[in-house]
């Protein structure tokens, strides 16, 4: 009877689960759809998935060859990579001296990091365009990247994570011989892997995705990031080429559901451990 | 070696069509080298790139401004003044610009660039729906009455069809469509107060609000409009010639695509606003404003409006362009559909842009306020006087 | 004295370690925010070289300013949307696939796949979605005999459109924060709750799941609502504050004065107000909340 | 009458068995300690007892009735959990409320701010308040009723978690180790307690532990759980003194009981220093058997003329009584002694002694860990042959 | 000569005295197992010691020098934690060798890649190498040096912790109770060990624990601290037999000791049962003291004849031993006894007995806790009374 009840729930849920999860997807099956249809096929009275005459190739194909990809690809994945890397090299230290040292700044930095929490980028963007121009630093990878070389969530994620690492670890460390720095080297994050790779979903989605900064200090072509790339695709005016649109969209996503599959079982352990539910 | 910087919105539309023109214009100028910075999304984010980059080490040697929107440009003395570079070269007419075409892009007088791409308003319509509805698509509404009463026939089909599609969302253009078609203009003379509220504009707005009322024109947004007409779903559409060549991809073979004139109010005094963009040079330094100068000529030559056209849609800028068999007349014999644009291009006045710091303010309350008249949520005489009242408050105080 | 001079070495140590992270933090963030306050008291334009103080005049002229009110009050409808349905939702979500063994990778993913989604291309598909006359949920609807709004185009259903999409990005993220606070409730409390005579899964929910999830379910509702607030990808590509500033939100607002009407003084203005109201929202949060959620 | 019975429970995990086959019955009032080594199965069991956990096989009988495939909320099993496991949300005193809310309010009657409209409610709710109140006063935690869990010490936690269990009157009541992770002193203290609750309360109950002398100390009968299996029930005399297997022996008496290696020969007759066995059970040829002898039963001599001799290696001093490590030196095998202090006084690290071993208290166990029955038939007393 | 001593180390934690002026000295080779009850402030001495904090006044002297401001790196100073706190991501090998590595390689040398590259590292790796496994070899942990600690049991752990202390040689070996995250039997097993490895290697050694069996049983000398204070530091036997304070005497002894009130005459004598004390020291006037009997000293008689008579309530019995609950009739007060299970066997709970005190046993303390010496002038023996 028990049994029963049991499989009961159990088909229920995955049936609720499968449901939403379809609904979550539908955008993306529209997209892939969309990305193998002809133009005249796109919008049409009838809906209907499976495009009548398949027109990947030639999509996918525009998609590489109007814009060069590889050098966009190429350019997301330096700008965050450095993001990240610098990211973490700033906040590990200082999320470290926080959690773990006699700092009577502690609570101050706590106070700067809600507040830069807070702060979008669009909010202090024209200030941030007119120092860099001033210091010829526009179209550049340091432009790209300077601006979220501290990132006070990663701040805040790290302290999370670092107030669980007992205090007798440190301790033992010191005893060891080491010094502070080295103890963050040695010993704090070699054990944060799980909280690093959470913060590496969360800064390498928000960074790979971003349009809005690059759009703003980036005209060179040269350092262009995937997003920009996918504005020779729109035509306001006129009509967006979706089929190309769709494609390229389905490029610069991939890696990103990539990476995310590699790491997704870090990541939600990395959150559990961080704390950063509460 | 000369290297000018270009920079230019909507890489959708344009990409190919500048990358051919500088290629082809490298070719015959082997001393200057073109390169593209990294191009905009729209016209608007364009004017933003620029006015952030102005005076800096950024700012690109060449752009290309909405037409309505030199002006404010020009308010910011951003744009070289062309006037010596014409009055240098003597012979402007002999290379396909007329006097009519230069002015559209004068502010005030001063020539702050060559109109580069232009266009006007069409009617596209669905010939298959027209048909059904009974109208004979060989012989297309020629009066804003006949599009409503056979859009009331086509709304009337059912199946989620609808009769009118009319692109007055986003800026004032089509409006202008509308108010100078009935022979009317936004601001008196001497600019100095609003002149859209009268009985011209009465008429304009009130064939607006026909439209919802009678015609089956339904709130839809811009993409959503274009996205329904080109599926077959939209009996008339009113918009730019621009999105020709789009519109008939998109369409394909699912029906049949015809273009017409758009109707005037006024079939006598009616004008149209022109779209599109101008050539501004930018760069301050003399020697590569002379090769500037050149590629502008260039691209809104006749070689550019022979690119440009066939590719878009919009109608040349040239007068060499259109009726040279070297370059388009061919075209046009074998395109018919482009064929309505370019026989409206006699009424085509420059698009009005409003004075003053508000300039942009100005056409947003005029959008808004039509708005409530598609929504049906003011009448058409309320929503006039509103946007009337609005746009004199915003209008700089003399 | 030694040790005082002990203290004061660990002290300096901590100030080198936090030293990069303070000066950053100055430089692309303070500073900036301060450039954004005193720039509210001017008349800048973008465009023109130069500007001059005017005080308070644009504050007053804010007060005054019908779409900026407007804007606020879809700012505060969206959020009050989108922040309470996406984290019932998501709870929701989680606890499903907590509970289920099967396919927890593919939930997982399935569901966080918006958030990494590239919000500007996604928008034109929700826009293709939406289509009043061709797409497909009102076709869906329409099985159903039921006459699809016209979402994104009527001035009354834009904002709930647009909220749609906004839950669907933000469902992911606040799942696996959730996600994560579920593992964290000891399994004992469960055990308890079953013999302490909570019957119904309902039960078991409200005695132990929910007040256990009480400091994730704070912190996802702070980072929701400071998401909420910063809404601008699907306005600025979707609707343009439109129809009639029916979707006219705050972040939109200021950057259509900003950016488009190029009066940067202004918007700055605007800028200190959104971040005022921020602020003062959290504050008001935490000082309410915090002390509830945390038992310890 | 027996108000709890286990028959013949099994439960694997992926494949590997954790019971295999316990059969119990509890009495009315009777305190049964189950004990055994970490992973043995103990939790699982009582997890199964109070259905949180359901058995691949097997019958649990309470009251009469086979609940095996009742829920737990239904069954009238209380349990005290290691972590206590405390509603950190709720006071001392809701936390004791919630087993009676949950049986006497209706869902809707438990609603937040609805509930308290809904007629009848007022009147349990005020019932159970006097019944915590009562819980609360008998357990001398009144005063700490409006406390939340992170507000109260380990001691008073445990408490707590007494009350909530005991609130309701259960038919059955379990405990999962619930006093280890109290500090020493507080769990004599409150050993004493939960006896005495249970003698008031008379309902059966399961009490796991892995501390021995808990359970000798609490228990009306001990089990010893070894590896899935019950090795013995019984009463903790017999269970320290009459072992039924080497595992139980080795499991409980502190320090462990001394187990060396001998051989019986055909006839069943142990040699072992002095001491001569003979077993029960003849085997045809000789065999190799274990003896065991508890610590306090070895005495050693200082003369070191005894038959076994050993060398002392070094003495544990525990206050009231000495611990003393020595090497035999025929087999080389450790030996350990529990000695009074004044006898540990002579005795030093390095000293050669002589050990023997109380007569009779010997015992005798199969290489398989069996006891086998034997009888002291001799003790050759080396001072007689000495002086003889 | 003493290696460590500290002289009147104190340390307050927000306007609260932790640490009230503690002072100490352990000789070379000296073991001094430090206890008290939770929260005493045993661990923050120890980090005081090891320059994990810093003491707020005071001197720590190690090897002669004052060492107060020298950083915790720079002491050598080792110590076990009660965690073990080995790094998780290094294997047992790299955990033992961190602290040779930290004091021998320049930290260029230590950098992952380049420093393979710099002269000498080779060598001074080696030899490190080389340390770690005779450590390893000398702990029976060999076979381990590639684990990581996650795959390693609680008392393998234990041990790596021990040999990455050990592995350099320190001049003063802290443990914070290293042994109680073991299970009871490992905890045995491990005492020995830890007592052999100090004795080999001779450091001076502190403590800390608050299990009195392992400070009685290992120690040389065991400090008792109680509320930040050291009460008494001397070797196990002296504390557990003459205590100098009352709360060193409840401190130590399972059961703990029974402590009565009774009354001191102003000529100094206390009578307490069949007792007659005379204390050293002389009041004025009649003043209440405290008289301590621990219970193995505490005689139960069957008859109930004797001066103090009492009825027992429970018994429990331990296997080797059985303690006695007992309520004093005359005083109301409880009293513990532990006797042997034969004696307990007659003995149930409800009976009436008669309670006697070993003479020399009992124990004199004044209010305020400080031992009074004294000595039995005087047994009135009931027995004979009742026969006279
Ligand atoms: N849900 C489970 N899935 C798989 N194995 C389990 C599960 N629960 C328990 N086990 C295994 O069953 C065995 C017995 O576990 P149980 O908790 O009953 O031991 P225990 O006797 O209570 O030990 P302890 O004294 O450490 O509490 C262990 O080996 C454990 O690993
Ligand atoms: N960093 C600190 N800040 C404030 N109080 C502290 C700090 N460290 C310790 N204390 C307090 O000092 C007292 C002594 O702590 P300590 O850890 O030394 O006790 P302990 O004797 O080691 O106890 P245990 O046996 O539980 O380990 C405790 O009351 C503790 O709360
Ligand atoms: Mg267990
Ligand atoms: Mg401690």
């Amino acid at each position: 009877m028990t049994a029963h009840r049991i499989s009961l729930g159990r088909v229920l849920r995955f049936t609720l689960l499968s449901l939403g999860a379809l609904i979550f997807l539908a955008p993306y099956i529209f997209m892939i759809s969309t990305a193998g249809k002809a133009q005249s096929e796109i919008f049409s009275s009838s809906l209907s998935l499976i495009p009548e005459q398949w027109s990947y190739v030639e999509n996918f194909t525009k998609a590489l060859s109007r814009v060069s990809m590889t050098t966009l690809l190429l350019n997301g994945v330096i700008v965050c990579a450095l993001i990240f890397t610098v990211q973490v090299l700033v906040a590990v230290p200082c999320a470290y001296a926080m959690a773990k040292l006699k700092f009577r700044a502690a609570r101050f930095m706590m106070v700067l990091v809600m507040l830069g929490l807070l702060v979008p980028i669009h909010a202090t963007a024209l200030p941030l365009y007119v120092a860099f121009d001033r210091l010829a630093v526009l179209n550049s990878y340091t432009a790209l990247v300077a601006p979220f070389s501290i990132s006070v969530f990663g701040i805040f994620l790290f302290l999370q994570f670092f107030r669980a690492i007992p205090d007798d670890l440190i301790h033992a460390a010191r005893l060891d011989g080491m010094s502070e720095a080295g103890i963050v080297a040695r010993v704090v994050v070699p054990n944060a892997w799980p909280a690093i790779t959470a913060f590496a979903i969360f800064s390498v989605v928000a960074h790979w995705n971003d349009l809005f900064w690059p759009l703003v200090v980036v005209t060179n072509q040269d350092y262009a990031t995937p997003p920009l790339g996918l504005l020779y695709f729109r035509a306001a005016e006129a009509g967006d080429d979706y089929g190309a649109l769709m494609a390229a969209t389905l490029i610069i996503t991939l890696p990103l559901i990539a990476a995310f599959l590699i790491a997704q079982k870090r990541f939600v352990e990395g959150i559990t451990m961080t704390g950063l539910k509460g | 070696e000369t290297v000018l910087t270009v920079h230019y919105p909507m890489p959708g539309f344009f990409k190919d069509v500048m990358d051919t023109i500088s290629k082809k214009f490298m070719e015959e100028n082997p001393g200057i080298k073109i390169t593209f910075a990294n191009p905009s999304a729209t016209y608007e984010e364009g004017i933003q790139t620029i006015m952030r980059q102005a005076g800096t080490a950024e700012m690109p040697d060449i752009t290309f401004i909405g037409l309505n929107r030199l002006r404010m440009v020009n308010e910011r003395d951003i744009p070289v003044d062309l006037g010596p570079f014409i009055a240098k070269d003597g012979n402007m007419a002999e290379q396909g610009f007329s006097e009519n075409i230069l002015k559209l892009a004068q502010v005030n007088g001063k020539q702050v660039g060559l109109a580069f791409a232009t266009s006007n308003p069409i009617m596209y319509y669905n010939a298959d729906l027209v048909r059904k509805a009974g109208g004979n698509p060989e012989n297309p509404p020629k009066t804003w009455d006949e599009v409503i009463a056979l859009g009331g026939k086509i709304k009337a089909l059912g199946d989620g069809v609808e009769g009118i599609d009319f692109r007055w969302q986003g800026d004032d253009w089509m409006f202008s469509a509308l108010l100078f078609g009935a022979g009317g203009r936004m601001l008196n003379e001497d600019e100095t107060k609003v002149a859209f509220n009268g009985p011209e504009g009465r008429k304009a707005i009130e064939v607006l609000d026909r439209m919802v009322k009678e015609g089956g024109l339904p709130v839809l947004t811009k993409q959503a409009g274009e996205q329904a007409f080109v599926a077959g779903k939209v009996g008339f559409a009113f918009q730019t010639t621009g999105a020709l060549r789009n519109t008939i991809k998109n369409v394909g073979g699912k029906f049949d695509l015809r273009t017409a004139h758009i109707p005037l109010i006024d079939t006598v005094n009616g004008k149209l606003p022109t779209g599109g963009n101008a050539v501004v040079i930018l760069t301050r330094d003399a020697e590569k404003q002379e090769a500037a100068w050149k590629f502008a000529k260039f691209a809104a030559g006749p070689y550019g409006a022979s690119v440009v056209v066939p590719g878009t849609g919009y109608v040349p800028n040239n007068e060499l362009a259109a009726k040279s068999p070297e370059y388009l007349a061919n075209f046009y014999k074998e395109n018919p559909l482009f064929q309505a644009g370019l026989e409206q291009m006699p009424r085509m006045i420059p698009w009005y842009a409003f004075p003053g710091t508000n300039g942009v303010k100005v056409t947003q309350a005029i959008v808004e306020n039509l708005s409530r008249v598609v929504e049906q949520s003011a009448t058409p005489e309320e929503a006039l006087d509103d946007a009337a009242a609005e746009v004199e408050s915003l209008l700089p105080r003399s | 004295m030694p040790i005082l001079a002990a203290d004061r070495r660990e002290g300096r140590i901590a100030w080198l370690l936090a030293a990069p992270a303070i000066a950053l933090l100055f430089l692309f963030i303070l500073l900036p925010t301060l450039a954004v306050v005193v720039l509210g008291f001017t008349d800048f334009e973008l465009g023109f070289g130069s500007f001059r103080f005017v005080g308070f005049e644009n504050y007053a002229e804010l007060i005054g300013d019908r779409t900026f009110r407007r804007s606020l009050w879809n700012t505060a409808v969206y959020t009050a949307i989108v922040t309470p349905v996406s984290i019932v939702l998501a709870l929701a979500i989680a606890m499903l696939i907590e509970a289920e063994t099967r396919a927890r990778t593919f939930f997982r993913t399935v569901y966080f796949l918006p958030v990494a989604s590239l919000l500007v291309a996604m928008a034109t598909v929700w826009q293709f979605l939406f289509h009043p006359t061709i797409g497909p949920i009102n076709a869906f609807l329409a099985e159903f005999g039921i006459a699809g709004p016209n979402w994104l185009g009527a001035s009354g259903t834009v904002l709930y459109g647009l909220s749609i999409i906004g839950i669907w990005q933000s469902v992911g993220f606040n799942m696996v924060l959730f996600l994560a606070g579920l593992t964290a409730i000891p399994r004992d409390l469960y055990s308890a709750a079953e013999v302490d005579g909570a019957r119904s899964w309902f039960d078991r929910f409200r005695l132990v799941t929910w007040p256990m999830l009480g400091p994730t379910t704070l912190f996802v509702t702070t980072i929701s609502i400071i998401n909420s607030v910063k809404v601008f990808e699907t306005v600025k590509t979707l609707t343009e504050g439109g129809p009639n500033k029916a979707s006219e939100v705050l972040l939109f607002t200021i950057y259509q004065e900003g950016f488009v009407y190029l009066r940067v003084g202004y918007a700055s203005a605007m800028t200190v107000i959104f971040l005022a109201i921020l602020v003062v929202l959290m504050f008001l949060q935490y000082r309410v909340l915090d002390r509830k959620v945390h038992y310890a | 009458m027996s108000i709890l019975s286990l028959h013949n429970i099994t439960k694997s995990f992926g494949g590997n068995a954790i019971l295999k086959g316990v059969s119990l019955e509890a009495d009315e009032g009777e305190f049964i300690a189950l004990v055994g080594p970490s992973g043995c199965g103990k939790s699982t069991l009582l997890r199964i007892v109070a259905g949180l956990d359901h058995a691949d096989g097997g019958e649990i009988v309470i009251g009469g009735g086979e609940i095996s495939s009742v829920a737990a909320a239904d069954r009238n099993v209380a349990m005290v959990f290691q972590s206590y496991a405390l509603y950190p949300h709720l006071t001392a005193g809701q936390n004791i409320a919630v087993p009676l809310a949950m049986r006497r309010l209706t869902v809707a009657q438990r609603l937040p701010f609805i509930g308290n409209l809904l007629p009848g409610q007022r009147q349990i709710r005020a019932d159970i308040q006097r019944q915590v109140k009562e819980m609360a006063a008998s357990l001398k935690i009144d005063h700490l009723l409006d406390r939340k869990p992170g507000q109260m010490s380990g001691g008073q936690r445990q408490r707590v978690a007494l009350a909530r269990a005991m609130v309701r009157h259960p038919s059955v009541f379990l405990m999962d180790e619930p006093l280890s992770n109290l500090d020493a002193n507080l769990r004599v203290h409150a050993r004493g307690e939960i006896v005495e609750l249970h003698r008031r309360a008379g309902v059966p109950t399961l009490y796991v532990t892995h501390d021995q002398s808990e359970a000798l100390s609490m228990a009306d009968r001990v089990a010893v759980m070894i590896g899935g299996t019950l090795l013995q029930l019984a009463s903790p005399q017999e269970i320290y003194d009459d072992p039924a297997h080497i595992e139980v022996a080795r499991f409980l008496g502190q320090p462990r009981i001394n187990v060396m290696e001998t051989r019986m020969d055909a006839s069943g007759t142990v040699r072992f220093g002095a001491l001569t066995l003979a077993a029960d059970g003849v085997s045809s040829s000789e065999t190799p058997v274990l003896i065991g002898v508890r610590p306090e039963f070895v005495r050693l001599g200082a003369r070191a003329d005894g038959i076994l001799r050993a060398r002392i290696e070094r003495t544990e001093f525990l206050g009231s009584e000495v611990i003393v490590h020595a090497r035999l030196d025929a087999i080389g095998e450790a030996i350990v002694a529990k000695v009074g202090p004044a006898e540990a006084a002579t005795l030093v690290a390095g000293m050669p002694v002589s050990v023997d071993i109380e007569p009779d208290r010997a015992m005798l166990f199969a290489v398989t860990g069996e006891r086998l029955r034997a009888k002291t038939v001799n003790v050759a007393s080396v001072r007689e042959k000495a002086r003889g």
